[in-house]
């Protein structure tokens, strides 16, 4: 071999990726490999061994992914260049601060769950297939932040929907609604694609490639185009109303730790997606698109919480919280586009920061409680709340880390959720006003409007996980396999604890992760963000600080009179235990008699009776006697998706009765067939002698 | 003298107070009821008698009742003592770290409404749920007309600092008798009736279980468990009238510290809470209790005047 | 002597094509139109003459043999090939009505020469007056395919349509290279053959040619 | 090298004789695969040679392999191979002559089809591709049913007719070379710019030229063979006719486009494709709403996939590499799909897909490469048709495509939904109670061929070199620039 050749061979092996140049493409390329390697463990290893050898490997993946993601995220370069035989710009996977940060957020749900699906997955959850889905799930997830290019983007977009795809269907010999499900996703997810396939499309088309480096003023006209084909794709991404219907069929009926993957991570893509066309592709918008992404934010934020207080399935719940976390997040990402338009930085870089905080905690707290939520439904086999309770005592660590992760959901204090939620209140109330002058009155409207749909969100948010929590922790067991469950093994014990660590550390540190969080999206971080004292944040551009750590010394120090007196009280007055509640005197009350999630939630329906429409059916049944004695009274109340019934179904229903009719234009007559060639025959004629 | 000093000093000082406060509060509303009703009434001093009754007894728990029944009225008890300390009571020196922030405030008593809650649920029968149902549902309504009407106070002093708020208030008086602020503050008492539980939302008197909501969630709990619950529910309710009093008469408290501004804080605040307390209960007097899905019809007018408070500061401003 | 006779012969070749194919669209007896296809074929046969003296290309002329051969005897032998007294009485009934179908021959005749006028453009030599005449007969020939029901009347419709296209090429550019008209015609013999066995295997399986009766495959 | 030109056209015929004579033995079950790999041979031979710049011709310039034609006949030979190898049915005892047949039509459909690619002449190519007809009018009728019957009725009726058209279209087009200085057929020769060709027969011949071939190519309105022929022909028939069939008759209208983009202008063309291509997916997604065939369901999924293509062709040379990429990756993974079918077909005994239920539990040997395989064919990476869309879309929207594309992507989600629903109908689920089943692991065929067709639709995209040259030096010799 000549030296040319080989100089040659080497060029080719660095093109082709083989020598990584840098620790970010060193991290991708073993991103890369241990899913390979991961995929061909799980077709070939013992079933024994498979969960085993490769819930490690996708542990190993997520890891990688991690720090691959934390060194991009502190400003390392460098990439991975994949070559296709398209004449396009090749495939450059090299990830910004900001897709180091979603490659984090990614990861470290990845890693949770990887750690949880290693001990959870039993039967067909832990088929070959599933365990083949899997790392590939996770890599594709985990390469779509490291995208530079469109079509490097849909890849990994695409890759990461095949995966989850097949993950979803793992249960599908068991549940009829599992395949139900699966068409769901896959439509709505080729809707989302499509739709993001559109904008990149006008963008590339406007732009000259399908790079996104290359910085070009974009005209008006393609940019808005691109824009709602971007919010519409991503908004489907990240389960925004009204492209979130999806989200409560296939959430409950994916395995446990696939759904906390896919709502804690992967609806993550479709706010990366936001970002990245608002920060980065398309920067400078119009205020109407800032509008336009808070209406989309706050309806769904809305509409989201609502359904998941009144709902009694413990996953849909989940899952509607899903799309109201996604919607605050849109919220806040649309506020900070308003502001950046009328020049508010300050509040507007405060407003991005609240959002990205917001998905971070999102992340933490919301895998938590799925993975629990699976810890729940491997220990009783139920997911209906109505059939749970008392698990609390039988289950003290799943308790725990889904008490932790449900006061992150509902924004209480020292959890990741107040954090964010705070920020972003903050940077709403001051966006109003720059220097004490209002900025216009679209946004002296607009803010108000969005603090107020916080406020009910948030205060809805806490009566549904009051709701989760209480019922299915608390009080007695309404179930005889609630009575009988157990605690989870070790290791999913041990991925919820480093869950519902994460919401208590993002919790009680929001200042330092704030900083780097402000890192990614603002060129001068410390005038929007910074870290005060043992971890607290402030903004100093609105002149707002918190210091949880300090809430809680506080706490501590007002509870400490409280806990010395109960103390010398319980010496001297020790509580007695009665086998039943006193229950105003109604001792024989069985635990059937309980408050249940669907009562829980009662006044709420009938107080949003238009927004949720209900469909009630009582049945009375009369004692044969008397028509005026009543022998038993049925009560069903369903609430379904609005969006689904009324705007789904009819279309839906249309496209199938067209399915029908449109067969007669294949109904085997060959003289049918003949006269369309002949017709197009004749036009092509008429055409061309025009 | 040093700021953090002087903070730590207005806090003990506001804990304190409000601690001794709060039960005559509760006393002086019941007694001042009774005497309109024409009733002798137990007297002024009856809830600290209570109290020292619950704390002196064995508690009561059911075997299937968790620590939630145990850990829930302390919390309740710290949330309502935290927002002692960060409301600008007695004065408006805090902590520079953690000022009293309009959302931190709400959201520490939001830990006391969620304690309460799953202490109602734990109990394990219908009554409890149900209050803790219904409790729910009103503090998730009241929430935008709480954070709406602090928001519109909040736009003249350009913080949400509350201390700043009644400071600015203080300052410049003209802003309190705005039609802005009168909106707000009307909108605020409203959202803080239904907060803690006052008529016409709740009836703190009545023990009919149907139309229960506070009582029901503390039917399970006995002993020093109620009295915890009770002191933290008569702490919010002091705190908040405080705040609101403080919000509407700024006059009193303390800005510059000084152990004789630091008296006249004490006093100030104490009298105020007290003329507010015998107010409401005038005031209860001639209020029924609205059904419960009446409430959020209620909460949505007084929503309606914060949101207008908002925009109208906005664009008046 | 031949120059004088030159436009008349190639106009009563395009006339005789022409008028056999509307005679095709009108008959509805099996027999007739085999003998009529026939007619077309001796017709195209010294229409290819014709133009092979004028233009003194003997290769034309070898041409026109061969498709007199083919078209003219060949291929009306393999049709009619059956006992005579079963294919006399064998009656198309067509889908479309006589008058209907001789009112659509007009039309389309006519939209031919409209075709043919823009895209030739009408010249003064006769080959392109009588080009359009190809056309219609391809168009009629599609009529018949879409009316006639009986699986030999599609393929004479087909048949048709192939002379159609054979006299344009004639009367536009002088023929295809001969290679490729012997492949064209070696194709359209085969697919004629194997129609042709198709069309028996049609009545052994289902007892009939109607092509009315393959209806089996729709949606 | 040119002698390389004659192996495909040859050695077809060669096995096809060589199978009649051995028609006893059970060795002319491999008719088909060898003559596949002899195309397929001569296609990696004569690629190589394109790539190094080499044209090689024979047969005075009639037969011609320039970089596209080598790329097609690798294409005939890589999918008739799977085809024909997935399709090898198991060795009976008794073969009949019927079989040895069946092996010698499908030999010279291959040189039927190597001989379309690689004449330098529009009349041979058209003469080769009616010659298809006549090879595949058998297979198709090969079951003797009824049904299979009318399909091949309905094939040869309305395939002949097309082609005739596009007979007319060629006539025209040597009517306006006649007018010039060089009477001729050969792409070559017309495809040169300074010829001076007439526009309005060019426009006139390359209407109905497309016209015709785009009924062999499928597309509608001109597609209502394709369902009927593709749902009764053997499942390797099918296959042969998806992959190979289809994208010949695109590579006529290619040919077509080169030589009247240069007289008259992409725009005519343009307009006409994507008229075809949507109506096309518009016809294939109405009638996969409803679907209750599986085969059926893949002869539509073809013409959604040709009617996608042809809006690449329409869109010009920036979308030409994605859709000669399509070309190959449509034909394997169609291949694949119907080899696949027909084995669903032999074991369950219906086509019907609400009959075929829980596959994936039941037959897990065949569910499983049968989703991996619609999965790729519904466009899902790394399998190289979700390459050759998106740059489809992509290059459609920067020619001002934009509308086209809009749609035709509202039409493919159409397509994509009703697809998932009946590929989860027929494998997702469990069995009904009471059912005894075991599962059955055999894949009731090769399973190399299929393993193969996927790994090389699931790579080859990312082979810049040598397939990106390649398609590069395709797109070069249709007077594309890109």
């Amino acid at each position: 071999m000549t030296g040319m050749e080989a100089g040659l061979l080497l060029q080719t092996e660095i093109e082709a990726g083989l020598i990584p140049q840098t620790g970010l493409e060193a991290g991708l390329l073993l991103q890369l490999g241990l899913g390979a390697l991961a995929v061909l463990t799980a077709l070939t290893a013992a079933p024994f061994l498979r969960s085993r050898a490769v819930g490690i490997l996708c542990t190993l993946i997520a890891v990688t992914g991690f720090l691959t993601g934390l060194v991009a995220m502190l400003g390392g370069t460098g990439g991975l260049r994949i070559s296709i035989a398209l004449p396009m710009d090749p495939l450059l996977l090299a990830p910004d601060r900001l897709g180091g940060l979603f490659m984090l957020i990614v990861s470290g749900v990845g890693i949770l769950v990887s750690l949880y699906s290693m001990s959870s997955t039993h039967g067909p959850d832990a088929s070959r297939t599933a365990w083949v889905a899997m790392p590939v799930f996770l890599v594709g997830m985990q390469l779509v932040p490291a995208a530079t290019d469109s079509v490097s983007f849909l890849l990994a977009l695409e890759i990461m929907t095949l995966g989850s795809t097949v993950l979803l269907l793992a249960d599908h010999a068991s549940r009829a609604t599992v395949a139900s499900a699966g068409i769901w996703y896959s439509a709505m997810s080729q809707l989302s694609f499509f739709f993001i396939l559109a904008g990149f499309a006008v963008l590339a088309a406007a732009s000259g490639g399908t790079s996104f480096s290359t910085p070009q003023a974009i005209e008006p006209g393609p940019a808005n185009v691109a824009f709602v084909l971007f919010l519409l794709g991503f908004g489907g991404k990240a389960e925004l109303v009204p492209l979130h219907v999806w989200v409560p069929r296939v959430l409950p009926e994916a395995p446990s730790h696939v759904s906390a993957a896919m709502s804690g991570a992967m609806v993550k893509i479709g706010v990366y997606g936001g970002l990245l066309v608002c920060v980065r592709l398309l920067p400078d918008g119009p205020a109407w698109w800032g509008i336009a992404i808070m209406v989309v934010g706050g309806a769904s934020a809305l509409y989201g919480i609502l359904q998941a207080s009144v709902s009694s399935d413990l996953k849909v719940l989940l899952a509607y919280s899903t799309t109201e976390n996604m919607g605050l997040v849109f919220l806040g990402l649309g506020a900070s586009l308003l502001l950046r338009g009328y020049d508010a930085t300050a509040a507007a870089d405060a407003a991005l920061v609240a959002a990205l905080l917001l998905a971070v905690s999102h992340a933490a707290f919301k895998s938590t409680l799925f993975l629990g939520a699976g810890a729940i439904i491997h220990a009783t086999g139920e997911r209906n709340l109505d059939r749970l309770g008392g698990l609390g005592a039988r289950m003290p660590v799943t308790a725990a880390a889904f008490g932790v992760a449900s006061l992150g959901a509902a924004a209480i204090p020292i959890t990741s959720g107040f954090v964010a939620e705070w920020m972003l209140l903050q940077s709403l109330i001051h966006g109003g006003r720059l220097d004490g002058a209002v900025v216009s009155v679209t946004a002296s409207v607009a803010m108000p409007l969005a603090v107020a749909v916080i406020a009910l969100t948030a205060g809805l948010a806490l009566l549904t996980f009051v709701k989760a929590y209480g019922i299915a922790f608390l009080a007695r067991p309404r179930s005889a396999e609630a009575a009988k469950a157990r605690e989870v093994p070790p290791l999913m014990q041990l991925s919820l604890a480093l869950g519902a660590l994460f919401v208590l550390a993002l919790g009680l540190l929001p200042g330092p992760i704030a900083a780097l969080v402000g890192h990614t999206v603002s060129s001068n971080p410390s005038a929007a963000v910074q870290s005060i004292g043992l971890g607290g944040v402030s903004l100093p551009g609105i002149g707002a600080v918190l210091d949880p750590i300090m809430l809680v010394v506080l706490s501590a120090l007002v509870a400490i009179p409280v806990i010395v007196s109960i103390i010398v009280s319980a010496r001297g007055h020790p509580h007695r235990t009665v086998d039943l509640p006193w229950g105003g005197g109604g001792s024989r009350a069985r635990p059937r008699m309980q408050y249940t999630a669907t009562s829980y939630a009662e006044p709420l329906v009938r107080v949003f009776d238009d927004v949720l429409k209900p469909s009630r059916d009582v049945q009375v049944t009369h004692v044969a006697e008397s028509r005026y004695l009543v022998e038993r009274v049925r009560v069903e109340q369903r609430v379904s998706d609005v969006f689904e019934t009324r705007l789904y179904r009819p279309v839906l229903n249309l496209f199938q009765r067209y399915g029908i009719v449109v067969r007669h234009v294949a109904n085997g007559s060959i003289h049918r067939y003949l006269s369309y060639s002949f017709v197009a025959l004749l036009i092509v004629l008429i055409v061309v002698s025009l | 003298m040093n700021a953090v000093i002087s903070a730590i000093i207005i806090a003990v000082v506001q804990v304190v107070l409000f601690v001794f406060l709060a039960p005559l509060l509760i006393g002086v509303i019941r007694q001042v009821r009774a005497t309109i009703e024409g009733r002798a009434g137990a007297g002024i001093w009856q809830p600290w008698r209570d109290l020292r009754k619950l704390l002196a007894k064995d508690p009561v728990r059911a075997a299937e009742s968790s620590w939630m029944l145990r850990a829930g009225p302390v919390a309740l008890t710290v949330s309502s003592l935290l927002l002692c300390v960060l409301l600008p009571l007695v004065g408006t020196i805090s902590f520079l770290t953690i000022p009293s922030d309009l959302f931190v405030v709400v959201s520490v008593m939001l830990i006391g409404v969620v304690a309460l809650a799953l202490v109602g649920l734990d109990g394990g029968t219908a009554f409890g749920g149900m209050g803790s149902s219904r409790h729910m549902t009103v503090a998730a309504l009241v929430e935008p007309t709480l954070l709406l009407s602090v928001y519109a106070l909040s736009i003249p002093a350009g913080t949400s600092t509350i201390s700043a708020i009644v400071e600015t208030r203080l300052l410049s008086p003209e802003i309190i008798i705005s039609p802005v602020s009168v909106l707000a503050l009307v909108a605020l008492s409203i959202a803080i009736m239904a907060e803690t539980g006052r008529l016409p939302v709740d009836n703190p008197g009545t023990h009919l279980e149907v139309t229960m909501l506070h009582e029901a969630m503390t039917l399970e709990a006995s002993g020093r468990d109620l009295a915890w619950l009770e002191v933290g529910s008569w702490l919010k309710l002091a705190a908040l009238l405080g705040l609101v009093s403080n919000l509407a008469v700024p006059w009193g408290v303390v800005t510059d510290f000084s152990a004789l501004g630091l008296a006249v804080g004490v006093v100030s605040i104490a009298v105020k809470v007290l003329v507010l307390g015998v107010m409401l209960s005038i005031g209860e007097i001639f209020l029924a209790k609205v059904r419960l899905f009446q409430v959020p019809e209620l909460l949505a007018g007084s929503f309606a005047l914060a949101f207008l408070a908002v925009t109208a500061s906005y664009l008046v401003a | 002597m031949f120059e004088t006779f030159y436009p008349q012969l190639i106009g009563l070749c395009t006339g005789a094509l022409l008028l056999t194919s509307a005679l095709m669209v009108w008959r509805h007896s099996l027999l007739a139109s085999i003998r009529l296809l026939a007619l077309q074929g001796i017709a195209l046969a010294a229409l290819v003459a014709v133009i092979g003296i004028a233009e003194g290309e003997s290769e034309l002329v070898l041409v026109s043999l061969l498709i007199l051969s083919v078209k003219g005897i060949g291929l009306p032998w393999v049709l009619a090939h059956q006992s005579k007294a079963s294919i006399k009485q064998i009656q198309e009934s067509p889908r479309l009505n006589p008058t209907a179908a001789l009112l659509a021959v007009t039309l389309l005749t006519i939209l031919s020469y409209v075709v043919v006028s823009r895209v030739f453009g009408l010249g003064d030599n006769e080959t392109g007056h009588a080009a359009p005449i190809g056309l219609a007969m391809v168009l009629i020939g599609f009529l018949l395919l879409i009316s006639r029901r009986r699986a030999r009347s599609q393929l004479i419709g087909f048949l048709l349509l192939d002379n159609g296209i054979a006299t344009i090429a004639f009367l536009t550019s002088g023929g295809v290279p001969v290679l490729l008209e012997f492949a064209v015609s070696l194709d359209v013999l085969l697919v004629v053959l194997i129609l042709h066995v198709f069309t028996g295997r049609m009545r052994t399986k289902f007892g009939g040619t109607s092509v009315d009766q393959l209806r089996e495959l729709h949606d | 090298m040119s002698l390389v030109l004659w192996i495909p056209l040859v050695g077809p015929l060669a096995f096809a004789g060589l199978g009649l004579l051995l028609r006893n033995s059970t060795l002319h079950r491999f008719v088909g695969v060898a003559a596949s790999s002899a195309v397929l041979v001569s296609g990696l031979l004569l690629v190589s040679a394109a790539l190094d710049g080499t044209v090689p011709s024979s047969g005075g310039g009639m037969l011609r392999a320039d970089a596209l034609s080598a790329y097609m006949l690798g294409v005939v030979g890589v999918v008739g191979l799977i085809s024909t190898w997935g399709g090898l049915s198991p060795a009976t005892p008794h073969p009949t002559e019927d079989a040895a047949g069946y092996e010698a039509l499908i030999a010279l459909f291959l040189a039927a089809m190597s001989l379309a690619v690689l004449a330098d002449s529009i009349g041979l190519m058209w003469a080769a591709v009616e010659a298809t007809t006549i090879a595949t009018a058998f297979l198709v009728g090969h079951h003797r049913t009824r049904r299979s019957l009318e399909a091949a009725w309905k094939y040869v009726i309305l395939g002949s007719v097309g082609v005739a058209i596009a007979l007319l279209g060629i006539v025209l087009i040597y009517a306006a070379s006649v007018g010039t200085d060089t009477p001729t057929l050969s792409w070559l020769l017309l495809s040169r710019s300074d010829l001076g060709l007439d526009p309005a027969l060019i426009t006139a011949g390359g209407a109905l030229a497309v016209l015709g071939f785009a009924t062999k190519a499928g597309l509608a309105p001109m597609h209502s063979w394709l369902p009927d022929a593709h749902s009764q022909a053997p499942a390797p028939v099918s296959g042969l006719m998806s992959g190979v069939l289809l994208s010949v008759a695109l590579y006529a209208i290619l040919r077509i486009q080169s030589i009247t983009n240069l007289v008259i202008g992409p725009e005519f063309l343009r307009i006409m494709l994507s008229i075809g291509g949507l109506l096309s997916l518009l016809v294939a997604a109405s009638l996969l709403i409803r679907q209750r065939d599986y085969k059926r369901m893949l002869a539509y999924s073809s013409i959604e996939h040709m009617g996608l293509m042809a809006i690449g062709v329409a869109i010009g040379p920036a979308a030409l590499p994605s859709v000669l990429l399509y070309i190959l990756g449509h034909g394997l993974i169609k291949a694949t799909l119907f080899v696949i079918s027909g084995r669903i077909l032999s074991v369950e005994g219906t086509p019907v897909i609400s009959d075929v239920r829980a596959l994936l539990i039941r037959r897990p040997g065949l569910a499983v490469p049968w989703l991996i395989a619609m999965a790729a064919i519904v466009g899902f990476p790394p399998f190289s048709i979700f390459f050759s869309e998106i740059g489809i879309f992509m290059a459609g929207w920067s020619v001002g495509l934009g509308g086209v594309v809009a749609a035709a992507l509202m039409l493919l989600l159409v397509i994509f939904a009703a697809f998932t629903r009946l590929t989860v109908q027929m494998t997702i689920g469990a069995p009904p109670e009471g059912v005894a089943f075991t599962p059955d692991y055999s894949a009731h065929g090769p399973r190399l061929p299929i393993i193969l067709a996927l790994a090389t639709t699931a790579t080859v995209a990312f082979v810049a070199e040598p397939v990106g040259t390649l398609l590069l030096q395709a797109t070069a010799v249709l007077g594309g620039t890109n």
